[in-house]
């Protein structure tokens, strides 16, 4: 059961990671594409997360009575993912204006039907 | 609670795998808001709060809206696959 | 044939991952157990939750780590969110009118009022959650996600547009705000981003020195960007 | 001085130009040269100054490792001066050459894609490059679409796609470290980096160089280069070769070098460098398009550079490094003299630049100089370079080098075969039917073009016959990428 406890999150982020990079490299739809991306990034936030944690651990803010330091879990994990949330927002909407531009050329959003360029 | 943690990582994790099956790519973004939903209850549960706000605001709410703004002005079924 | 490579190349990166991460010192869980090499002068988390509260006020460790020790993260980070504002709206700026041309027909008077009622509730809610970022949970991207999630309603319930002239400024002034505080800590102590204001009492709302004021304006660019954002994959925003 | 007014700065400036779009049109065209001319300035003050002993920039008040700090060392200061020099001139350039879309948008994101570029090569925090990185890229992904014409959405899909799955490594790589050291200050985990055992470390070494080489274009992860940087604005494909590679370049350096200290790998990436120029070179061979075939160059030269770095002796860093300059000169040059090439005669065939030089003789000058100076004919600024690799290689004293070499050299002769071909096109072949009589075409570039390009053309031709002008900076450069424990003994400060 401990056993279980420690890679619960590693497991789970692990597998979106991967069912993420699945949808990125298999589909050609840009928008699935795009939402392969979300599933990784939100993966590699829960790994980030995982990392910081401690099992018989504390959310790391002081409130009114006195809690011990050294039971907190580890901030920067969490300040990295505030960070890496805001990137990934930035990062997609950037590519589904893409994707809205794409379109209007294309009239399509199939990445196979798209070969002005050589892949 | 290791029962509860784990029916998440499985809800997550399921519903990842549908955002990338259906066709419907509307289905897909209401999973993928899902995931994040989910995301952000395991990011609590790890003491993470903050992180927790930030997700459940910027990943499942936000982050589905501009998919939907941006399926609205393209198209919304995925087209089928060849076999390759 | 590209599923069979891809999946061979997935579970090959999988072993690896599990591989390093079943490493016996691996995260703070890790850590914890083995003791070993993070004493307190190594390890960024334990420092700064041994000390944090008395180096800068903030009883919100998390937000003493994202404004002050990893401030400079911050405003890089900030920085992405303005470079994808910029970006979309130079990327869709030929676009934009080619849907404006039908009208959408308008939201019935229910879904209207309220989305009325509510607006200045979610902009409320996102102000408290941006100013109290220091002592609870929250701070200057939750609350300005927040604020931009009450644009999200103006634009579906209300049919409305933002002037884009007053969001672009909104968004230059709170940036800059927040590089003029770091050149103040860097004129006043010589470090860019320095805590140059008094601690106060920790736990209350003015306290923790120049951390709350650098989350207000974090949480008003913030927000302004992100409904930008909206506005323009919407096509809503009016130049 | 601290030299966190170079990003600071050119930041705010940034910040302010939507605002100066509100009020004028004119205005915000040259905000990111005033914003690099501070950063040259500023550079070149701090240069000799650096030599001796890096600055350690702390910021928030605390000391390194446990806030973000900024190392500005020889080799920081030189390529942000190279940044500085590059971005100001280019930004001249675009004050006239774009015109159309949303302009003020346009000299926001260049110069945020500036302050990427230098953020990347001043910071101390591994986190830190990667928010610096995400910067230079997404700035990049959004100008390679930003004439929204079909090849370059296309192309910025491409780019943007490969871009994020390799900063989604690069995150990945950084929970590694952070989970192994708890430390993310990169001179802090290069000390400590011997404690766990080395299969481990490899692993996150394997996620971070390879999310980085996409930004660097080396060999495997390469795809997105020929397209990003033949479709986009001719403006921002100098930019793009000429300094947003290097600044992925030296992301994976810095990681290799300094933080891993990996000297088993590097006959791996000396083979890499060694593909990544054969590949490049016998692509641009065969093209017929311009500003692909100087793609496609761009990807022959960073072999060549990877290859130096991958030798990984003093010399051949800074061969290296010396090469990272010149081609940053030389590449900037000739994608800015061809710009108006194109312009002009609307079309980027190469046939459709043939006797050019009658046209437009500045232009085609400062043309044939930058390909004189890439293929690495002596009065150039190239030919220094690359006589200091192939020195290195030949020192090394191992006949495996020498063959290695000689293949690199044999790249350098496909080059000047087809770089040769279009100058002969310019100067010597007659123009094409009815290409003269048109209104107007025969008109040379505008004045706020012909300066940019002559002021680069005159640096190649002067750093060309007197190299001591950089050697004098480029070897104390080489030795704060090589010499490890000097880098960890003046951050951490033991």
């Amino acid at each position: 059961m401990s056993f279980l406890e420690d890679y619960v999150h590693y497991g789970g982020c692990f597998a979106l990671i991967m069912v993420g990079l699945y949808v990125v490299l298999v589909k050609s739809n840009l928008i699935k594409v795009i939402i392969g991306i979300n599933l990784i990034d939100t993966g590699i936030n829960l790994f980030l997360i995982s990392a910081g944690y401690i099992r018989t651990g504390t959310a790391p803010i002081f409130s009114g009575a006195a809690q011990e330091p050294g039971k907190m879990v580890d901030p920067v994990p969490q300040a990295l993912v505030l960070t890496a949330i805001v990137i990934g927002v930035s990062v997609l909407a950037l590519a589904l204006s893409l994707a809205i531009r794409l379109h209007g050329h294309y009239d399509t959003l199939d990445l196979r039907k798209i070969k002005e360029l050589r892949w | 609670m290791i029962v509860f943690q784990l029916f998440l990582v499985l809800v997550m994790v399921v519903a990842a795998v549908a955002a990338a099956a259906f066709k419907d790519l509307m289905n897909a973004v209401i999973a993928c808001a899902l995931v994040s939903l989910m995301a952000s209850i395991i990011f609590y549960l790890l003491h993470a709060p903050d992180v927790a706000m930030a997700e459940a605001s910027i990943g499942a709410g936000l982050t589905t809206a501009i998919f939907i703004f941006a399926i609205n002005r393209t198209v919304r079924q995925e087209e089928n696959e060849e076999a390759d | 044939m590209r599923k069979l490579i891809s999946v061979t190349l997935l579970l090959v990166i999988v072993m690896i991952a599990v591989f390093s991460v079943s490493h016996a010192m691996f995260g703070a869980e890790g850590a914890r157990r083995t003791g070993g090499l993070r004493e307190d002068g190594v390890n960024f988390g334990r420092r700064y939750n041994n000390r944090a509260l008395d180096e800068t006020g903030a009883a919100n460790v998390v937000a003493a780590v994202v404004v002050s020790y990893r401030g400079f993260d911050t405003l890089g980070e900030v920085t992405v969110l303005f470079v994808a504002a910029l970006g979309l709206g130079a990327l869709l700026y030929g676009a934009r009118r080619e849907k404006n041309a039908k009208e959408r027909e308008p939201a019935s008077l229910i879904v209207f009022t309220g989305c009325r009622f509510l607006f200045p509730l979610v902009l409320l809610f996102g102000a408290y959650v941006l100013a109290h970022g220091h002592v609870t949970p929250g701070g200057g991207f939750q609350g300005g996600a927040i604020v931009a999630s009450g644009f999200v309603l103006v634009y579906l319930g209300c049919r409305g547009t933002l002037p884009a002239g007053r969001l672009a400024a909104a968004e230059s002034l709170s940036g800059l705000a927040f590089v003029v505080i770091g050149f103040i800590g860097l004129a006043v102590g010589g470090s860019f981003l320095l805590n140059f204001l008094p601690r106060g009492t920790p736990l209350a709302l003015f306290s923790a020195g120049v951390i709350p004021v650098i989350y207000v304006a974090i949480g008003l660019k913030v927000g302004s960007e992100l409904g930008g954002i909206i506005g323009n994959l919407a096509g809503e925003v009016s130049e | 001085m601290s030299p966190i007014l170079l990003i600071a700065v050119p930041l705010g400036l940034a910040f302010i130009i939507p605002l100066l779009a509100l009020a004028s049109r004119k205005l915000p065209a040259y905000v990111p040269a005033v914003g690099m001319l501070f950063n040259l300035v500023v550079s070149l003050y701090l240069l000799p100054s650096v030599l001796s002993k890096p600055i350690v920039v702390r910021t928030a008040g605390f000391a390194p490792p446990f806030s973000i700090h900024l190392v500005a060392g020889p080799l920081g200061i030189l390529l942000a001066a190279l940044i500085a020099l590059v971005g100001l001139l280019v930004a001249i350039y675009a004050t006239g050459y774009i015109r159309e879309g949303s302009v003020p948008r346009y000299h926001a994101l260049y110069l945020l894609l500036l302050v990427g570029a230098t953020g990347i090569v001043l910071t101390g925090d591994l986190f830190n490059l990667f928010v610096f990185f995400e910067i230079l890229c997404i700035s990049s992904y959004a100008l390679v679409g930003y004439r929204g014409d079909k090849a370059g959405i296309e192309s910025a899909v491409k780019y943007l796609i490969q871009g994020a799955i390799g900063s989604s490594l690069v995150l990945v790589g950084i929970g590694f470290l952070y989970g192994l050291f708890g430390t993310l200050s990169m001179a802090d985990i290069a000390g400590n980096i011997h404690s766990v055992r080395p299969i481990t470390v490899f692993i996150s070494m394997a996620f971070l160089v390879t999310g980085f080489g996409v930004e660097a274009a080396i060999f495997p992860l390469n795809a997105w280069l020929p397209d990003a940087h033949s479709s986009a604005p001719s403006s921002i494909s100098a930019i793009l070769s000429g300094i947003a590679i290097k600044a992925g370049l030296y992301a994976v350096a810095r990681v290799l070098f300094t933080v891993y200290g990996a000297e088993t790998f590097l006959p791996f990436i000396l083979v890499l460098g060694l593909l990544t120029l054969l590949v490049g070179e016998m692509s641009a061979f065969s093209q017929n398009n311009i500003k692909r075939l100087l793609a496609y160059s761009s990807m022959g030269q960073m072999g060549l550079i990877v290859f130096a770095l991958g030798l990984a002796s003093a010399a051949s860093v800074e061969g290296a490094l010396f090469l990272v300059v010149s081609h940053g000169l030389a590449k900037a040059l000739l994608f800015l003299s061809v710009g108006y090439m194109i312009y002009r005669t609307g079309s980027m065939e190469i046939s459709s630049l043939h006797g050019m030089a009658k046209r437009m003789p500045v232009s085609s000058l400062c043309f044939a100089i930058g390909a004189f100076s890439l293929v690495g004919l002596p009065p150039f600024i190239g030919f220094p370079g690359k006589f200091m690799v192939v020195r290195a290689a030949l020192e090394k004293g191992d006949a495996l080098y020498t063959v290695l070499v000689a293949i690199a050299l044999l790249g350098t002769v496909v080059e000047g075969a087809y770089f040769f071909r279009i100058v002969q096109g310019l100067y010597f072949k007659p123009a094409p039917e009815g290409a003269v009589a048109e209104t107007g075409e025969g008109r040379e570039a505008p004045f706020s073009a012909l300066l940019p390009a002559c002021v680069l053309a005159a640096a190649i031709l002067v750093v060309g016959v007197c190299p001591q002008i950089l050697t004098d900076y480029v070897g104390p450069a080489a030795s704060d990428l090589l010499d490890k424990a000097a880098y960890i003994r003046h951050v951490l400060g033991v």
